[in-house]
């Protein structure tokens, strides 16, 4: 199996997405950055799931389902929020949204 | 009345608390209450001094005891044990088995304790003991207290707070009387600081003005811190004498051996610094004139009967502490008699050169107090008690006539207000003589028998420098008072007042004292001997203190002296020759040529000594080492502790250990203000530092896991 | 293949409390639909009734006794899972008694408010039952996705949509990063119930860094949620920013919801793997705490100080986590844990949540978050100072108010474990629970002995929900102090139930 | 009578807080009902105390007494313990008597901002932590009662205090709590160490020999940090001066009568007994401590201007002598501490009673405005001077009994400690005595004696009115017979220190 390259295909996901939501000061490309590390997370359960055989197959399947369910819920809400900035502000840059602090 | 003996001082506190709730209400404002009470002590101490006499020599005690003897008790009474009665018989037992040499039988002191409190096995009682010195002291105390308060109803009228005068008058005495008649040093201690707190009350009397209650504060400074020793001194024989403050049985345990010999010189050494404080001895006298601040009346009363004598009476009453701590009966020097002795010649000198009548005075108590502290150093046991006997009555005497004077002419400067009242006041110009020649020491009043025992127990239990000293003393006091008679009662009135002679309240007292004066002495007269007979006591006995009678060549030394004494100040001061010149200074000299023999010593003495006190050299420069260096130190410390306290409250307390407590506070808040630069409200950066964080977490597990 | 894909034999009793919540949502849907504006005030009302009723079978099951376990043991009632829903529930009863003023003054719609809040307590009663990483995920999705929007319930106010978007981004993100740890778990594992993680873990004596990215990355996600710093940094700003049901709401229940997932996460799947999360829950706890305090000592404003507050509190619970390990296994070590967690968390809801209700309360009056409004406070109205007062200091741990014997649980499995480090974290507590003072005492300062800043001494009108809420927090933070066996004795049973 | 032995403590703890939870429910502006009230719940506990006082076994002092044991918190094995001994008893007593005098004092004595309902209400739940200190047999228990003070305390020094009132009154609480915090770790680890168990009594008797030294020395440490921050011990003070001079007349009293004790009292009743190794090795720590606090606080008073806090200041000292007694772990010594941990009660209560009274109608205790009190208002001057007096240790007046045996006990310690060392205590301690003097009468002298500032000379200055009288005659006569008979306390304690000394050789 070439389980390793999956996981660091995965990996490589994470950190790109990590580096999204760190790094990006739209608050759109933030939530795009977040499915990507979602997504990673979906190919590393894919992926060991394999590994373990057919009832761990399953397992990683149906939780990488559910993951994407709900990611889209959140993303869902997520950008409903953005929106919501982005009318009372007309900007969805993330460093602006510093009204409290400390 | 000797196993009643509480009820005297009962009698006087009861009398205190009436006064000071019911004094105001009274037309005597209290007086009476005070009168009344002192003088029923008064009859109750005659009957005790009565019964005492009448009590029958049964007591068996060796005279003098050899440790050998002892030698195998010591172990049992080194023990910790609280049953003392038991340990009395045993050792009563073994003394009178393995006593030897002549078997004096004495009165047996009257003894009743009852428990006061109990702590773990110590059992501490509280009662009397009752014996010859206390039937003195109790006789002594309540006259002159009785005679205090007589006079003072007329030498108080009209003063803002006489009931309470009246009733701080009588704590006073009742604190004499329960130090008197204690059975143990916790409770001697009761009446000893009692008589602290109302020499504070007293001698601050008038605290409107600042400088009385500087003196009240002073006295009450100065003793407690004498006290100190005193409490050493007492915890100190508590343990060493196995948890015991049974003065009977300290004394009983020292002489025996039972109380190793390092723990009892402690324990004297404490307790006698405790008597330096309250008796005024070198260097911790300054107090005493000061206290003049008071009201005449308690001059009188501390200076004759309680309060100062109270040290005194501490040394006799413990005296078997301090006679094997110090080794009294070796002969040779102590630090008792070098107190004494020191105190006796400083304070003589110091008051030739006072102007006012009550500060001669309280130096010359301080001076009498050093004789009678000396003798008990010197081992003249019965002299130095006798002394304190007659001193009361002189002393009592002279400050109530100086009372007297100063009712009449409203000072006590004598150089300025006085001078010439014997014209004015004749009683109290004879009564104040008569005290004066008695504290001189002339044959035949009291202080000639006291001083003369004084001399002959120094000199015959090996301290003959004391002697010395003692004779040095009374030519010293002779001179002093010859003074002090003269500025007030000869040569012209120099006040501005009316004098007139005091009404009877005043002069009752005086006459009274008077009579005691002369006559108080004679109970010690050679074939009279009663004083020595009374008080003789079983550490007397156990001790091996002699008893010297009456000797005629140190009488005549010391009355020679005194004479001559009186001579020079007469011719210094009545007649004022000395001063003039060389040739009245030799015609004296050759006139003293007749009376001495060596011509040179005479002649140095004396210009030493009179040019000395003339000019004040010596005198003055006693007086300011007295003021500058002693009293300054006194001060100085107080000064000290004020300042150290400053400097310990604003630079410890407050910049340290305070400091360091509000600067954890401010610590604390300003590194919360630090953190909170963490929160900057951009979101990414939270989320950095929420990945960062995981990530070092993840790592430092991965590691060092 | 049936063996993958049975039908599962579902206990509808065991069911029931989520079945009553799922019902109340329906209801409240129905209720909002059809009343339109006149009607929405029985949101509330449906919304409480609901809840209650929701106990009702949280009883009944607690009555009834015995563990059951659902499907394939992913979901378990036990009594831990029985007593937290009943925190729950009860918490969220409080919120809603709390909110209904509120709400029904402002200027939002009332239907949806209940229905996301009744949301995100199913999430939580559904987490305390998950034993399975996959129904963990999702109990933890349901109650935060609701808690998102409804910390953005005020539309219109930026700092409403602000509080909203740190929430979400930084709840996303921390479930993102939790959800990478729990798929790398399940590749190490091969399960995603927890009983099997554990035993798969259990063995492994040589840590594989994999499992210690897994742990730590879980552990992340859920510390974002008890607000553990580093992972706090949302809670200020996100309390400040919400509406103050929501706050004290998300304080309390969500935080609770946080605790009762990492107890089972911890105890349950990653038991054997102590050398790893005990040190970091040291770490965590002593942190949390520190920081929580020191931050708190500089605030201005109420909301900002309980949150940091709360942060501080987490510390205190995240304590007996650190030393659980090092308890000896026959003074039950997990057990005394466990009890001690839970009883600080029902201890904690009960004066936390009266804290929010005097804060609204005084709101009302002063329209302001600034602890300088309260200054005289206790001059225009006592009761609410007293009460504020009672609930602050039980935060702070004074007995006789409730929060001592919180505090004391903690103490007490540090000094169980009684290990070096134990003490050491005792030690760290002790002085904060003494930093923690100074900033509930300012409050009270303020209240009793600074005058009114304004000079406005008006009564504050309190209706009549806020003043049952109020009573209801004040008598149980009372009873808990004088008879912390109340709360000890809900902690003493809550203990896993002897898993399939 | 039977059930009323049983309920009899409970009653002595509860009934001020039942009384106060009543008052909350009366409105503000019925002063005199609150006052009533207040009076009332006071004077119940008191004849509650009273009867305690009459039906106690005096000749089984040393046995706990009244015992109520009922179950509490069952998860941690704590349990609702109750009962007095010998020590206790005077305590408990001494702080319902100081409670009602209290109450009396307050009739016309609120301090600004006046509100007597809250103000009233406060010194019923302090009387309720107090009284429980007393008698809790359980260490949890103990602790619940220790910490309640603190709220009621707190306030009444923040709300009803002086310019400073918000610093000390934080300062206070803050103190307090950090040492209560590491003593409740210690009781924890008691717990742990000591079979699982909180009752004293079991501890006593089992802790010693399961506990390893090293251990006990830790634990002992943490009980130390507590009860010493509470008594105070030097160098631990610094809130004491603050909160005394800050709080209203009642608070100081109230803090100096009986809260300091409860740190002593800790010593003696818990420290000690369970942990006589450790006490042995911390005596000498302690007891240097103690005689630091003896001068330094003497030093402290020297350098205060203010009346108040110099009698504040005198507090660190006279606990000093209490703690030194404590540190000989003799019979002499504690008796001495309970002697002292009450005569300071009484005196320095007073003293601070005055000070209020003196600060009503001067407006200021600054020493330097003060003067000539004896001439505006003879008796309060007199009573000052009294008070002082007993304040320096006067024999024949309650102080002495206190510092007395303490010094006594210094100087023959238990067996093991150094003889030394304690005897150098012991001098220290005693040139204490000398400074305390030095103090009260510099106080007394500047405030007493002389004539009235010119500021003050036309001043209507009242002498004492009844609330006074009534507050304090009862304490002066207390004073006075305590240090006539000793051993009315004496008597009492001695069995029941005997009984915490049990595991001590022989001393003194």
């Amino acid at each position: 199996m070439l389980v390793n390259q999956f996981l660091v295909l995965g990996a490589v996901l994470f950190s790109i997405g990590v580096y999204g939501v760190l790094a990006r000061r739209n608050g759109v490309l933030v939530l795009m950055s977040i499915e990507l590390i979602l997504n990673a997370v979906n190919i590393n359960l894919v992926a060991l799931g394999a590994l373990q055989g057919a009832s761990g197959a399953v397992t990683g399947q149906v939780f990488a389902l559910f993951v994407i369910t709900i990611a889209a819920a959140e993303v869902g809400v997520g950008l409903a929020i953005v929106l919501l900035i982005y009318r009372n502000r007309a900007s969805v840059d993330l460093d602006e949204v510093d009204l409290m602090k400390g | 009345m000797l196993e009643n003996a509480w009820v005297i001082p009962t009698l006087t506190f009861v009398s205190f608390w009436l006064i000071l709730f019911f004094g105001k209400r009274l037309p005597g404002h209290g007086a009476e209450i005070g009168i009344g009470a002192l003088g029923l002590a008064f009859v109750l101490s005659c009957v005790a001094v009565v019964q005492w006499v009448d009590r029958p020599a049964t007591e068996v005690v060796p005279h003098g005891t050899s440790e050998e003897v002892h030698g195998e008790e010591e172990e049992e009474h080194g023990a910790a044990g609280g049953q003392r009665g038991e340990d009395r018989q045993v050792v009563a037992t073994a003394v009178e088995t393995g006593g030897h040499g002549e078997e004096t039988p004495i009165r047996s002191a009257v003894e009743r304790n009852v428990t006061w409190f109990t702590i773990g096995d110590v059992e501490v009682t509280a009662g009397t003991a009752v014996d010859g010195l206390t039937v003195v002291m109790l006789f002594t105390v309540t006259l002159i207290s009785l005679l205090v308060h007589v006079f003072s109803t007329n030498y108080m009228h009209g003063d803002v707070r006489f009931t309470y005068f009246f009733a701080a008058l009588s704590l006073f005495t009742t604190g004499m009387l329960l130090l008197v008649v204690s059975s143990s040093t916790l409770q001697a201690l009761f009446g000893w600081e009692l008589m602290g707190l109302c020499s504070f009350m007293l001698i601050g009397h008038w605290w409107e003005k600042a400088e009385n209650s500087n003196a009240a504060m002073k006295a009450f400074l100065t003793t407690r811190t004498g006290d100190v020793g005193l409490l050493v001194g007492i915890v100190t024989l508590f343990f060493a004498a196995g948890q015991t403050f049974d003065i009977a049985l300290i004394n009983e345990r020292a002489l025996t051996g039972a109380i190793g010999h390092t723990a009892l010189v402690v324990g004297a050494v404490g307790l006698f610094i405790g008597v330096i404080g309250k008796s005024a001895q070198f260097p911790l006298h300054t107090w005493l004139p000061d206290a003049m601040a008071g009201p005449t009346p308690v001059s009188a009363l501390i200076h004759a009967a309680t309060m100062v004598v109270a040290g005194v009476y501490l040394v006799a009453r413990l005296y078997g502490v301090f006679w094997e701590a110090f080794d009294i009966g070796a002969g040779g020097v102590n630090p008792i008699a070098v107190v004494g002795g020191i105190t006796v010649l400083i304070a003589a000198a110091l008051a030739f050169v006072q102007d006012d009548i009550k500060k001669v005075l309280a130096y010359s108590t301080v001076s009498q107090l050093g004789y009678m502290v000396m003798a008990l150093g010197v081992g003249a046991w019965t002299a130095g008690i006798f002394h304190l006997f007659t001193h009361a009555f002189f002393k009592g005497l002279l400050f109530l006539g100086a009372g007297s004077v100063s009712h009449a002419v409203h000072s006590f400067d004598m150089k300025a207000d006085m001078g010439g009242l014997r014209k004015y006041m004749p009683t109290t110009f004879v009564t104040f003589l008569i005290g004066s020649v008695a504290l001189a020491g002339l044959f035949p009043l009291a202080g000639f028998w006291s001083k003369d025992e004084i001399l002959v127990g120094a000199a015959e239990n090996g301290y003959p420098v004391f002697e010395l000293v003692g004779i040095v003393g009374a030519f010293l006091t002779a001179a002093y008072m010859t003074r002090c008679v003269y500025l007030t009662f000869f040569g012209e009135y120099r006040g501005h007042a009316h004098p007139h002679e005091s009404p009877r309240p005043i002069t009752i007292p005086l006459m009274v004292l008077a009579v005691f004066s002369v006559g108080a002495g004679l109970l010690n007269a050679p074939g009279v001997e009663k004083f020595f007979e009374i008080t003789e006591n079983r550490v007397f006995l156990l001790a091996g203190v002699e008893h010297h009678s009456f000797e005629v060549f140190p009488a005549v030394v010391s009355t020679v002296v005194v004479l001559a004494a009186i001579a020079f100040a007469y011719l210094l001061f009545f007649e004022r020759r000395l001063p003039r010149g060389l040739t009245r200074r030799n015609a004296l000299a050759r006139s003293g040529y007749t009376l001495l023999t060596n011509k040179y010593y005479l002649d140095h003495l004396y210009t030493g000594v009179i040019v000395g006190s003339v000019k004040g050299a010596i005198a003055r420069a006693a007086y300011w080492f007295n003021q500058k260096v002693i009293d300054g130190v006194v001060n100085a410390v107080g000064i000290a502790a004020r300042r150290s306290g400053d400097w310990t409250y604003r630079h410890i307390d407050q910049a340290v250990v305070d400091g360091a407590v509000n600067g954890a506070g401010f610590g604390a808040e300003g590194f919360g203000g630090i953190l909170r630069t963490i929160q900057t409200g951009r979101v990414q950066q939270y989320a950095a530092l929420l990945f960062g964080a995981a990530t070092v977490l993840a790592l430092g597990l991965i590691i060092f896991v | 293949m049936e063996t993958l894909f049975r039908s599962p034999s579902v206990d509808f009793h065991a069911f029931a409390p989520e079945i009553v919540l799922v019902l109340v949502l329906v209801v409240l849907l129905f209720v909002d639909l059809v009343f339109e504006e006149r009607g929405r005030w029985a949101t509330s009302t449906v919304a409480g009734i609901g809840l209650l009723a929701s106990l009702v079978p949280v009883l009944t099951l607690a009555v009834a006794g015995g563990d059951r376990s659902l499907f394939d043991g992913a979901y378990v009632v036990d009594d831990f899972a029985l007593v937290l829903k009943g925190l729950f529930l009860v918490a969220g009863y409080v919120t809603v008694l709390i909110s209904t003023d509120y709400v029904a003054e402002g200027d939002y719609y009332e239907g949806e408010y209940y229905f996301l809040l009744l949301s995100s307590l199913l999430g939580m009663t559904v987490m305390a039952s998950a034993r399975d990483l996959i129904s963990i995920f999702v109990a933890l999705e349901l109650l935060s996705i609701p808690a998102y929007l409804l910390a953005g319930w005020r539309k219109r106010d930026l700092r409403g949509n602000e509080a909203s978007l740190k929430y979400y981004l930084l709840g996303v993100f921390a479930s993102a990063v939790m959800l990478y740890g729990m798929s790398l778990v399940f590749g190490v594992t091969g399960s995603t119930v927890l009983s099997e993680i554990g035993d798969a873990l259990a063995g492994g004596s040589s840590t594989v860094p994999v499992v210690t990215v897994g742990i730590v990355f879980v552990v992340v996600g859920f510390g974002f949620k008890v607000s553990a710093v580093p992972f706090h940094t949302w809670a200020p700003d996100t309390y400040q920013g919400a509406p103050t049901p929501i706050t004290a709401f998300l304080s309390v229940a969500s935080k609770a919801a946080g605790f009762v997932a990492l107890l089972q996460l911890v105890f349950i799947a990653f038991l054997g793997q102590d050398d790893v999360w005990a040190p970091l829950f040291w770490v965590l706890a002593a942190l949390t705490m520190t920081v929580g305090n020191l931050i708190a000592l500089r605030q201005t404003n109420i909301v900002r100080l309980l949150a940091y507050s709360s942060v501080a509190q987490a510390g205190f619970m995240l304590a007996p986590l650190a030393v659980a390990a090092s308890i000896p296994a026959e003074r039950g070590g997990i057990a005394n844990a466990t009890e001690a967690v839970v009883t600080y968390l029902i201890i904690y809801a009960a004066m936390n949540l009266g804290a929010f209700a005097v804060v609204m309360a005084v709101a009302r009056k002063t329209r302001s978050g600034e602890i300088g409004s309260y200054g005289g406070l206790f001059d225009y109205a006592p009761g609410l100072a007293v009460l504020m007062a009672v609930f602050l200091f039980a935060l702070a741990g004074i007995p006789p108010l409730g929060g001592w014997y919180a505090k004391f649980v903690v103490f007490k499995s540090l000094l169980d474990a009684g290990t070096g480090a134990a003490v050491a974290l005792a030690v760290v507590a002790a002085v904060n629970s003494v930093i923690a003072l100074f900033y509930y005492a300012s409050v009270a300062r303020q209240m009793f002995m600074d005058p009114v800043p304004d000079g406005d001494t008006t009564r504050v009108q309190v209706p009549a929900a806020l003043t049952a809420s109020l009573a209801l927090c004040a008598v149980a933070t009372v009873a808990f102090g004088f008879f912390p066996n109340l709360a000890a004795r809900l902690g003493d049973v809550a203990l896993f139930g002897a898993l399939p | 009578m039977e059930s009323l032995d049983d309920s009899a403590l409970s009653l002595a703890v509860f009934v001020p807080l039942v009384v106060a939870a009543a008052m909350l429910l009366v409105p503000r502006e019925n002063e005199t009902a609150h006052k009533l009230m207040a009076l009332g719940a006071t004077l119940a506990t008191f004849a509650v105390g009273m009867l305690i006082l009459a039906r106690f076994d005096y000749g089984a002092s040393d046995q706990l007494q009244f015992r109520v044991d009922a179950p509490w918190i069952d998860v941690i094995n704590s349990r609702y313990l109750l009962g007095v001994d010998g020590i206790s008893l005077p305590l408990l007593v001494l702080s319902m008597f100081v409670c009602v005098l209290v109450v009396v004092y307050s009739w016309n004595h609120f301090p600004e901002p006046h509100n007597p309902k809250a103000f009233l209400i406060l010194i019923l739940v302090l009387e309720t932590g107090m009284n429980g200190t007393f008698v809790a047999q359980d260490l949890i228990l103990f602790f619940v009662f220790f910490e309640v003070v603190l709220l009621p305390m707190y306030f009444m020094i923040g709300v009803w205090g002086g310019e400073q009132r918000q610093y000390a009154a934080i300062k206070f609480f803050l103190f307090t709590l950090f040492g209560s915090a590491l003593m409740i770790l210690s009781f924890l680890a008691l717990y742990f160490s000591g079979g699982q168990t909180f009752s004293i009594q079991e501890l006593v008797a089992v802790a010693a020999d399961n506990i390893p030294r090293s251990t006990q020395l830790i634990i002992f440490g943490g009980l130390f940090m507590g009860f010493a921050i509470k008594v105070p011990m030097f160098p631990f003070h610094t809130w004491l001066p603050d909160a005394h001079t800050q709080a209203p007349t009642q608070g100081s009293v109230i803090l100096a009568a009986i809260l300091l004790k409860l740190g002593t009292y800790g010593f003696i009743r818990i420290a000690i007994p369970i942990l006589p190794e450790a006490a042995m090795a911390w005596a000498p720590v302690i007891g240097g401590l103690a005689v630091v606090g003896i001068i330094y606080g003497a030093l402290g008073c020297l350098a205060q201007s203010d009346m108040k806090r110099l009698i504040a200041f005198s507090s660190v000292a006279h606990m000093g002598f209490v703690m030194l007694g404590i540190a000989t772990l003799t019979d002499f010594g504690i008796n001495a501490a309970v002697f002292g941990m009450v005569a300071h009660g009484l005196i320095t209560g007073m003293l601070f009673f005055v000070a209020g009274s003196v600060k009503d109608r001067f407006h200021t205790l600054e020493l330097s405005r003060l003067g000539g009190l004896l001439l505006q208002a003879p008796r309060m001057g007199w009573i000052l001077g009294f008070c002082a007096m007993a304040s320096l240790g006067l024999p024949g007046l309650a102080g002495f009994w206190g510092e007395f045996p303490a010094i006594l006990a210094a100087y023959s310690p238990a067996e093991g400690l150094s003889e030394a060392l304690f005897r150098t205590y012991m001098v220290i301690a005693a040139l204490g005595t000398v400074l305390a003097a030095g103090y009260l009468l510099w106080m007394l002298q500047r405030a007493a004696f002389g004539t009235p500032k010119p500021e003050f000379a036309e001043a209507p200055i009242a002498d004492m009115h009844w609330p006074e009288y009534v507050a304090w005659v009862p304490m002066l006569v207390l004073i006075l017979v305590l240090g006539i008979f000793p051993g009315l306390l004496f008597g009492l304690t001695d069995g029941a220190v005997g009984n915490a000394l049990s595991s001590f050789g022989a001393g003194g």
